[in-house]
């Protein structure tokens, strides 16, 4: 380690600059560089609709104003703007509001791990795959395949029948959909870079395998990855909204906005639009935030939109 | 038409933040005239050079000034409007060439949808044959197999020029080119400056480029400038800049140029082989400017340089260590390569093409082996099977009595630190998406050089310091590098793993002169402490000269010459090394005009060419 | 029966368009199952007797189809019936007492050619005790049964498990397989085509024996989602839709739709897990009934488009009497039994299996037993796990719901063999056993009402099932569909309906 | 390896894929409750006369002979009968499955055009205002179940402006070519809705990222600009990505229209599945996977080597 010190040169130090000017341009400090991420209005507001929303979730039991199972028959299918139900209630007569607010407690959670299981998975898949020979990668992608040829009614099914319906076979169901999905999604990816110089760089430098993979080429599909994973997360809240409609999904009558999704699509053309509207509207306006976010983040991995200081 | 730059400001970033990377400078390019940026790498050259035709990088802007070309003022024209200059006025050679290219469109497809921008009606034929045309001009002789390639499948040197031959086909106006010679051999860079002078003169037009190369300044240039920190220090006719410079910088620089020789007028001096250092009588007797009283002030106020690094070692190094009898550590036998061109989806029938056939050679421990030859000859190609980046098609690699070529996984990557790759193409081999530091710091601690990343990072800050880069550059990435700042991260990326072999294809070729005498003393100096090997591909052949103990000349992928560096000039040697001997462009100093007897009379014999008046 | 009285003179011709909310099964007269099958395929296949269709209230009368006339023998075990002169097979080949026999032996006789195994084992339920299918003449064919079976001509008009006729030429030439690919009877309709999954085509048999048809064409589409099927309706895309919701009927009346009221004859019922131990204690299951609110239940969750049920036979059968009682609604009294039988408050759990279709009858079912300090959980399941799951309960389960019924008193036989299979041991009810096997083998005509009335007052007094509603309305028409009359039975007959302009 | 090497190779690894697929199917639907006679006749039947029926229909038999019964079916029988819906299950699914391809093919159209168009909209207007608005164009059409927003679309262009067909394929009575382009419509918008955001979101970030390249910037400085650069080169090095994921679409709407299929009551595989599923008819069921997993085979093989091909890098190998 002693060895490579500044060498002998006073020879050296001839061709330098004057003290203070070394070469390599304008001055700067170095310290404020570090992760100066300009964090754009629309991450804040992302950032802000996502935690609002965990935080109605979180606390659910103290804001909502009903029980989300508190049903009066009788007044049911109340609209919006109702006195005592701003937002009306359902079939059951139960509070609309306090359903939502409820409802993020396992919709918003549920999307959140599947999606997080199924990028971390495809993701590894896939840079797996991206970077082996022809073996394994043909291995891992027919695998894939076979879950993807696998409809999901059928696969879901599969699950909700071994484990019995509930929030696992949600969980589970999405990650069985997903993770074919951002395993092809970032596989594409991850072969465009295979081959580029500065993988073979990372050889010469004695980078092995999943260095390559993790410490190299991630950071160049990263942007990529998040952008497809935060997509997801609005598709799969609504994803599960087709799961409850077979039945596989949450049980009733806890609240899901997947599952007031579905039974809202059962009164559209009925009228009941309050009903039919609003959990679409909520998991919208999440969807849109992670959206955001997903756009966000994506800037946050590209250093051509890192330190763009505009 | 002539540009003409007043008090331009260029800037990343705004307000608080902005960093201002070009400050203040002024100059102007008239009709027919060749005008020549020369500078500290880094110190703005090409960021001045994108501003005029407004393609700065995303981040940064102009933030005053004017740049008027033929009485149009360009700043704060919109994209749309500056189109119209593009191309047809003014043509631009960028300084990296090899990403420049769309990699996803064969050569003669770009080349042909350029031509058909600037001449709409021309019929596709006319547009191919328009094409080879140009390519012969830059002096591409297989045109129908590089016109059928994708740009990765071409040398460096064959994507500049084929870079060089789109910015020039419409003949504009105003030629802007980045350093457009760096990966030109010495017989195609003479070529190319020939034509472009050819263009300039017929059609009347100037031509704006940015060099290293003094050579190129005195072989091309009516007026030059030079750069630092953003400002031009120093700007005038081209004898006065090189024969009187006026700038301390100027002389520093022009000081630093490696010229044919000097390693043996020093070995005769007794001195040491390190460039920047000269034999007294020599120095005096160019009648530089440069005293050395300003010489000892820019050493820092140490001693004299030169009896120090005598005293040092007591001999003459660089004799002493190319003398040495090393053992063999690289041993090349019977290496092939074969690339499979062609084949489906290609519209062209597959075959083969032999870029390194049968070559064989050693590399001795603590030795310096230069290669040469002609752009194409696979001198890369060769320096990725030397260094395991590439899969032999026959033949064998043994480094240091371990058979390379058959070493996999494992095996392979425990050798890895041992021999490293400075890239020819430092840009793309650098990570776009890990900063700098964390590109040197990796391999460090992989290899336990650093026990933990806290000592690796004051380790990469060191190499950092000396390949000159100031510890800022730590947290950079790599598209906010100028280009011969990328070259020194590879560099500083190789050389702090302190391996045996170091191979480094043309690592120099983006650095300003006075950078480039900093590394190629440092690669010296390390050679000496730590008895490293370097294979070191150059074009530059007073570099080569003067680091290299031992040369090999590629021509078409065979191995034709191989010599010690003091018989460069021995009769005897191969028709191209002659020929690229003949095609080195001297530097016009009218004062250095007496070199030493010995070099003159071998430029003689070499068949001095005329230089540009 | 309303839209009789407004019509005006009836008009040939026109193709009517019915949404079906399932997809049907086989067009295959003796492997057809469910009602949505018959309500197509009673266009193509009859049988030897039928209902009479225009009955609103029921119970409907048997009417002679392919037979004219039938009668017992006095120990009630042989039938001969009298087959319609001068009816014709779609194909033209003639109906008579051979063709019966062909249909017979398909299903009954492992000797003949075309023996259909599948079939067989479907019309067991009925047919097991067939001993002999004679054919007497031409016209006259007589059944034998091992025990007597005096509800046989009812069965026979049936729209699963019977014998309802096809042509025998076709499985001749195709093969059983492969009828169903060309149904053939003898009904008002022929088959023209069908696209599983789309639609079925049907066009008036020219040839027909009874009344003319009115409309040309008949196109059944499949349209199983619930809104889809009413915005089809609303669109003018469909004449006719079955199994509409409570919540649209006010949208469709506005609209100037027809939803005639009615009553079919089935009902929703709740059964008992019968694994559960809890549930051997019959004032717990009494006391889930006494906690039931149904005249609520129909009121709110059906928006008062069903009525509340007392009793284990549905409306419209022939032993059913709307007056009989079982448990009244008193949460008291079920808190009090639940008491008795050793649960406090909360302390009885279990879950409600059911369909996806009836989660919200589970979801209110769930606060109403609250009330009474019964947990329920709800677990939905797609229609087959539903099945499973319900036929083979797990421990904890408690309740389970069901939709099903006929105009047959053998139903309640059919209904209680259908409790078995959740876990219900016959043998520990002896008494309902003992007056089901009565009803099903007595040899008195003018008893055999009265038998089944008492089994099912036998059973209403065990509380081993929970009847809870029947739905009022069910299908929807346009405003220019005239002649549909909704009669107290599970189908309907399309061929008196005619299109308004 | 040689590309066609490579494609027969691919092609030969088919075949266990399915082999596997057709294992799996099977076994979940043998070892998982609940069987199509039980669900058809458990209400009214008892277990033993149920059991007379399974046995009617070979239900009973050892598993594997089944299996190997099934799979010699699938060759000489049309796939074997339906047990609910008493016929060879390819005659029932083929009709269904063509009818998927055509929504199919017209959600795919859609999204392409659209989903390119607006993500090269606003991938170069990267966040200014037609970026902003265009991305949130697709942005909420893709994040509202389709379920749902179907029905809002045929509440909306069927019954209130009464423009376009509520349900199926053909008016009443049947109609030309017009007609069933009337009826694709609606479904084949919410088809492409399902994609169409990662799609444009993909070519947006690709716009963005391209136009930082270097070789961006040498056609730029040669005057080429617009459409040109945006369309050829941009187009062609974000093409990968692209073609990528339309393959994935047109994979994901042969089973994922699923949902379309039923709102727009469109005849296709998806229903049909749904129903067997419901039924639990093994041998439709059966057939229904191992149709959409050669489908989903083919097409991802196609869109691999289609992705390989564009790229240079892999193509000479
Ligand atoms: N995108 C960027 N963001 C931040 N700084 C940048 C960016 N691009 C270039 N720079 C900095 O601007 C300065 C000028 O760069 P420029 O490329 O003009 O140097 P140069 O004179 O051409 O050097 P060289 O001879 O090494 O090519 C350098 O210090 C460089 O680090
Ligand atoms: N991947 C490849 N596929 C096909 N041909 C290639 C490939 N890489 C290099 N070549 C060809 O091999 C020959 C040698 O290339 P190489 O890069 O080794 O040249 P070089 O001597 O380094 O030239 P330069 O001095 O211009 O960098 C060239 O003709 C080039 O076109
Ligand atoms: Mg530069
Ligand atoms: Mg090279």
């Amino acid at each position: 380690m002693a060895l490579l010190q500044k060498p002998s040169g006073e020879a050296l130090a001839a061709v330098r600059g004057p003290a203070g000017s070394r070469a390599g341009g304008p001055r700067r400090s170095g310290a404020r560089r570090r992760s100066r991420a300009r964090v754009n209005a629309q991450v804040v507001l992302a950032l802000v609709i996502i935690a609002a929303f965990l935080a109605l979730a979180l606390f659910a039991p103290l804001i909502a104003p009903y029980a989300p199972d508190a049903a009066d028959a009788g007044q049911k299918y109340l609209p919006f703007g109702s006195s005592g139900h701003v937002f009306g209630t359902d079939e059951q007569g139960r509070d609309i509001l306090s359903r939502l607010i409820w409802g993020g407690r396992t919709s918003m959670v549920v999307a959140l791990i599947a999606v997080a299981a199924s990028t971390l998975v495809g993701a590894t898949l896939a840079l797996v795959a991206g970077f082996s020979g022809d073996r394994v990668a043909g291995l891992i992608m027919r695998t894939i395949d076979v879950m993807f040829a696998f409809p999901v009614i059928i696969a879901a099914l599969a699950f909700a029948i071994i484990l019995g319906p509930g929030l696992t076979v949600v969980v589970l169901a999405i990650v069985f959909v997903a993770t074919p999905y951002v395993t092809r999604v970032v596989f594409a990816e991850v072969k465009r870079h295979r081959g580029r110089e500065y993988v073979e760089a990372a050889v010469s430098l004695g980078a092995g395998f999943w260095s390559i993979l993790f410490r190299e080429v991630l950071p160049n599909v990263a942007g990529q990855i998040v952008v497809y994973a935060t997509g997801l997360v609005g598709a799969m809240i609504v994803f599960s909204s087709s799961i409850s409609a077979l039945g596989i999904g949450v049980q009733p009558p806890e609240a899901d906005w997947g599952r007031m999704i579905s039974e809202g699509a059962k009164v559209i053309i009925s009228g009941n639009v309050t009903v039919a509207l609003l959990p679409g509207l909520v998991v919208l306006v999440v969807a849109l935030a992670f959206n955001w976010l997903g756009d966000g983040l994506n800037d946050v991995f590209d250093p051509h939109k890192r330190r763009s200081r505009s | 038409m002539t540009l003409q730059v007043s008090d331009l400001v260029v800037e990343f970033g705004t307000g608080d933040d902005a960093v201002r990377v070009v400050d203040g400078i002024s100059f102007s390019v008239a009709a027919g005239e060749t005008f020549a940026l020369v500078g500290e790498s880094g110190s703005g050259k090409s960021i001045t050079a994108a501003s005029v035709l407004g393609l700065l990088p995303d981040s940064a802007r102009v933030a005053s000034g004017s740049i008027r070309l033929g009485g149009s003022e360009l700043v704060g024209l919109s994209a749309r409007e500056l189109r119209r200059f593009r191309g047809s006025q003014v043509g631009m050679v960028f300084q990296n060439p090899l990403a420049s290219l769309d990699p996803s469109f064969e050569v003669g497809n770009q080349l042909r949808e350029i031509i058909g921008l600037h001449e709409p009606d021309l019929p596709r034929v006319s547009r191919e044959a328009l094409a080879v045309e140009w390519l012969g001009r830059v002096g591409i002789k297989d045109a129908p197999r590089v016109l059928g390639s994708y740009p990765h499948e071409l040398s460096g040197g064959m994507r500049q020029r084929v870079m060089i031959a789109i910015a020039s086909l419409s003949q504009p106006a105003l030629l802007i080119a980045d350093e457009p010679t760096t990966a030109l051999d010495a017989v195609i860079q003479k070529q190319i400056l020939d034509l472009l002078r050819n263009v300039i003169r017929t059609t009347g037009s100037s031509l704006f480029i940015i060099t290293h190369d003094f050579g190129v300044v005195s072989y091309v240039a009516d007026r030059v400038a030079v750069m630092r920190d953003g400002r031009l220090v120093e700007q005038g006719d081209r004898e006065q800049v090189l024969a009187a410079p006026q700038d301390a910088y100027t002389r520093e620089l022009i000081e630093a140029v490696p010229e044919i020789g000097t390693r043996f007028a020093l070995e005769r001096a007794g001195l040491p082989r390190r460039l920047g250092v000269r034999a007294p009588d020599w120095a005096v007797g160019s009648g530089s400017p440069v005293d050395s009283a300003d010489r000892a002030d820019q050493v820092g106020g140490a001693a004299p340089a030169v009896p120090v690094a005598g005293a040092a070692s007591g001999v003459p190094r660089g004799e002493a260590a190319s003398a040495r009898p090393g053992e063999p550590l690289v041993v090349v036998e019977r290496a092939r390569k074969e690339f499979v061109v062609g084949g489906i989806g290609t519209g062209e029938s597959r075959r083969s093409f032999l870029a390194v056939d049968d070559v064989s050679l050693e590399i001795r421990r603590g030795e310096v082996f230069g290669l040469i030859g002609e752009s194409g000859s696979g001198k890369s190609t060769f320096a990725r099977l030397a260094g395991g980046l590439l899969p032999l098609t026959s033949g064998t690699v043994t480094f240091d009595g371990q058979p390379l070529s058959a070493l996999k996984g494992r095996g392979l990557r425990a050798l890895r630190p041992r021999f490293q790759y400075v890239f020819q193409d430092a840009t793309s081999s650098l990570n776009p998406r890990v900063s700098v530091g964390e590109q040197i710091v990796r391999p460090l601690v992989r290899f336990g050089k650093a026990p933990s990343v806290r000592a690796g990072r004051a380790r990469a800050a060191e190499v950092l310091d000396l390949v000159q880069l100031p510890t800022g550059t730590f947290d950079r990435f790599p598209h906010e590098l100028s280009g011969g700042q990328g070259q020194r991260i590879g560099i500083a990326r190789a050389l702090a793993l302190e391996p045996d072999l170091l191979i480094l294809d043309e690592p120099t070729s983006a650095l300003d002169v006075s950078t480039q005498a900093a590394i190629l003393n440092l690669l010296l100096d390390l050679r000496e402490q730590l008895d490293l090997s370097y294979l070191f591909i150059g074009h530059n052949l007073a570099v080569i000269e003067f680091v290299c103990d031992r040369i090999g000349v590629l021509e078409a992928g065979r191995l034709v010459d191989v010599f010690d560096a003091h018989e460069l000039f021995a009769p005897g040697r191969s028709p191209v090394t002659r020929a690229l001997l003949g095609a080195i462009l001297p530097i016009e100093r009218s004062a250095v005009g007496a070199v030493d007897g010995e070099l003159e009379g071998l430029t003689e014999t070499t068949e001095p060419q005329p230089v540009a008046g | 029966e309303d839209t009789q009285a407004a019509a005006g003179e009836p008009q040939y011709g026109g193709d009517l368009v019915v949404g079906l909310y399932l997809e049907p099964l086989a067009l295959d007269p003796h492997r057809q199952g469910y009602w949505e099958t018959y309500r197509v395929s009673n266009n193509i296949f009859e049988g030897l007797t039928r209902e009479d269709t225009t009955d609103t209230t029921g119970p409907t009368e048997i009417q002679p189809a392919l037979a004219t006339d039938w009668s017992v023998s006095d120990d009630g075990t042989t039938w001969t019936f009298d087959l319609r002169d001068g009816v014709t097979f779609h194909d033209g080949s003639d109906w008579n007492a051979e063709a019966l026999d062909k249909n017979v032996r398909r299903i009954s006789d492992p000797t003949y050619e075309f023996y259909d195994e599948s079939s067989a084992a479907k019309l067991k339920q009925w047919f097991g005790t067939l001993t002999s299918g004679t054919v007497v003449d031409d016209d006259t064919y007589q059944f034998a049964f091992s025990k007597p079976f005096l509800g046989f001509p009812r069965i026979l008009a049936q729209s699963m498990a019977t014998l309802t006729i096809g042509n025998p030429a076709v499985w001749e030439q195709y093969g059983n397989d492969g009828f169903a690919d060309h149904p053939e009877g003898t009904g008002p309709y022929k088959f023209v085509s069908r696209t599983v999954g789309d639609r079925i085509e049907l066009e008036k048999n020219e040839e027909y024996w009874g009344d003319e048809p009115y409309v040309d064409t008949i196109t059944f589409r499949i349209i199983p989602n619930n809104q889809t099927r009413l915005a089809s309706l609303l669109s003018g895309e469909l004449d006719l839709i079955s199994y509409v919701q409570p919540e649209d009927v006010e949208t469709l009346e506005a609209q100037g739709f027809q939803v005639p009221e009615g009553t079919g004859s089935s009902l929703l019922y709740i059964s008992y897990n019968f694994t559960n131990p809890a549930f051997e204690d019959v004032r717990v299951r009494q006391a889930l009934i006494h906690g039931l609110d149904r005249q609520k239940l129909a009121d709110e969750l059906y928006n008062g488009y069903a009525e509340p049920q007392y009793s284990f036979q549905p409306p419209g059968n022939e032993a059913y009497d709307p007056e009989v009682r079982d448990f009244e609604y008193d949460p008291e009294k079920a808190i009090a039994l639940l008491e008795e039988a050793g649960y406090g408050e909360g302390d009885l759990a279990f879950t409600i299996v059911v369909d996806v279709a009836n989660q919200n009858t589970a979801e209110w079912l769930q606060s109403q037993y609250k009330e009474i300090g019964v947990d329920v959980e709800i677990v939905s399941l797609d229609r087959t796990s539903y099945i499973a799951r319900a036929y083979g309960p797990e421990e904890n389960d408690g309740l389970s719901l069901d939709e099903y019924g006929g105009t047959y008193a053998e139903w309640l036989s059919q209904g209680f063999a259908g409790l078995a299979g959740k876990g219900l041991d016959p043998a520990d009810f002896p008494e309902i056993t003992g007056a089901i096997d009565a009803a099903a083998s007595t040899a008195d005509p003018d008893a055999r009402i009265d038998l089944w009335k008492s089994a099912e007052e036998t059973l209403r007094n065990e509380a081993v099932v929970i009847p809870t509603v029947n739905l009022t309305r069910y299908y929807a028409l346009g405003s220019n569909v005239e002649g549909f009359v909704w009669p107290a039975t599970n189908w309907y007959d399309l061929s008196k309906v005619w299109l308004a302009d | 390896m040689g590309t066609l090497k490579h494609i027969g190779w691919r092609l030969v690894n088919i075949l266990p894929v399915l082999l596997i697929v057709s294992v799996l199917t099977f076994l979940i639907g043998r070892l998982t409750p609940g069987d199509p006679i039980q669900g058809q006749y458990a209400r009214t039947f008892s277990p033993e006369q149920i059991e007379g029926i399974r046995d009617a229909y070979g239900l009973n038999l050892p598993l594997w002979q089944q299996y190997v019964k099934w799979i010699g079916d699938l060759f000489v029988a049309g796939g074997g009968r339906s047990i609910v819906q008493e016929a060879p299950v390819f005659d029932i699914l083929w009709p269904n499955f063509l009818n998927t391809l055509v929504l199919t093919a017209a959600g795919v159209l859609i999204c392409a055009v659209v989903g390119i168009a607006i993500g090269t909209v606003a991938g170069a207007h990267h966040r200014r205002f037609a970026d902003r608005f265009s991305m949130l164009f697709v942005q909420v059409g893709s994040n509202l179940s389709v379920y749902w927003f179907g029905l809002i679309l045929i509440w909306i262009f069927a019954l209130q402006l009464k423009w376009l067909p509520v349900s199926g394929m053909q008016s009443r009575g049947g109609g030309g070519f017009g007609d069933l382009l009337a009826h694709l419509i609606l479904p084949g918008i919410s088809a492409a809705l399902i994609s169409m955001l990662v799609l444009a979101r993909f070519v947006r970030i690709g716009i963005v990222q391209e136009k930082q390249s270097d070789y961006y910037k040498t056609f730029a400085s040669q005057g080429a600009g617009g459409l040109s650069l945006l369309g050829k080169h941009v187009g062609r090095n974000i093409l990968p990505p692209v073609v990528n994921i339309i393959g994935l679409e047109i994979g994901t709407l042969i089973t994922g229209v699923l949902f379309v299929e039923s709102v727009f009551n469109w005849p296709g595989i998806g229903t049909q599945l749904l129903n067997a599923v419901n039924g639990k008819d093994y041998p439709l069921i059966q057939g229904g996977v191992v149709l959409i997993a050669l489908c989903y085979l083919v097409v991802n093989l196609v869109t691999d080597v289609a992705v390989d091909a564009l790229n240079p890098r892999l193509r000479r190998r």
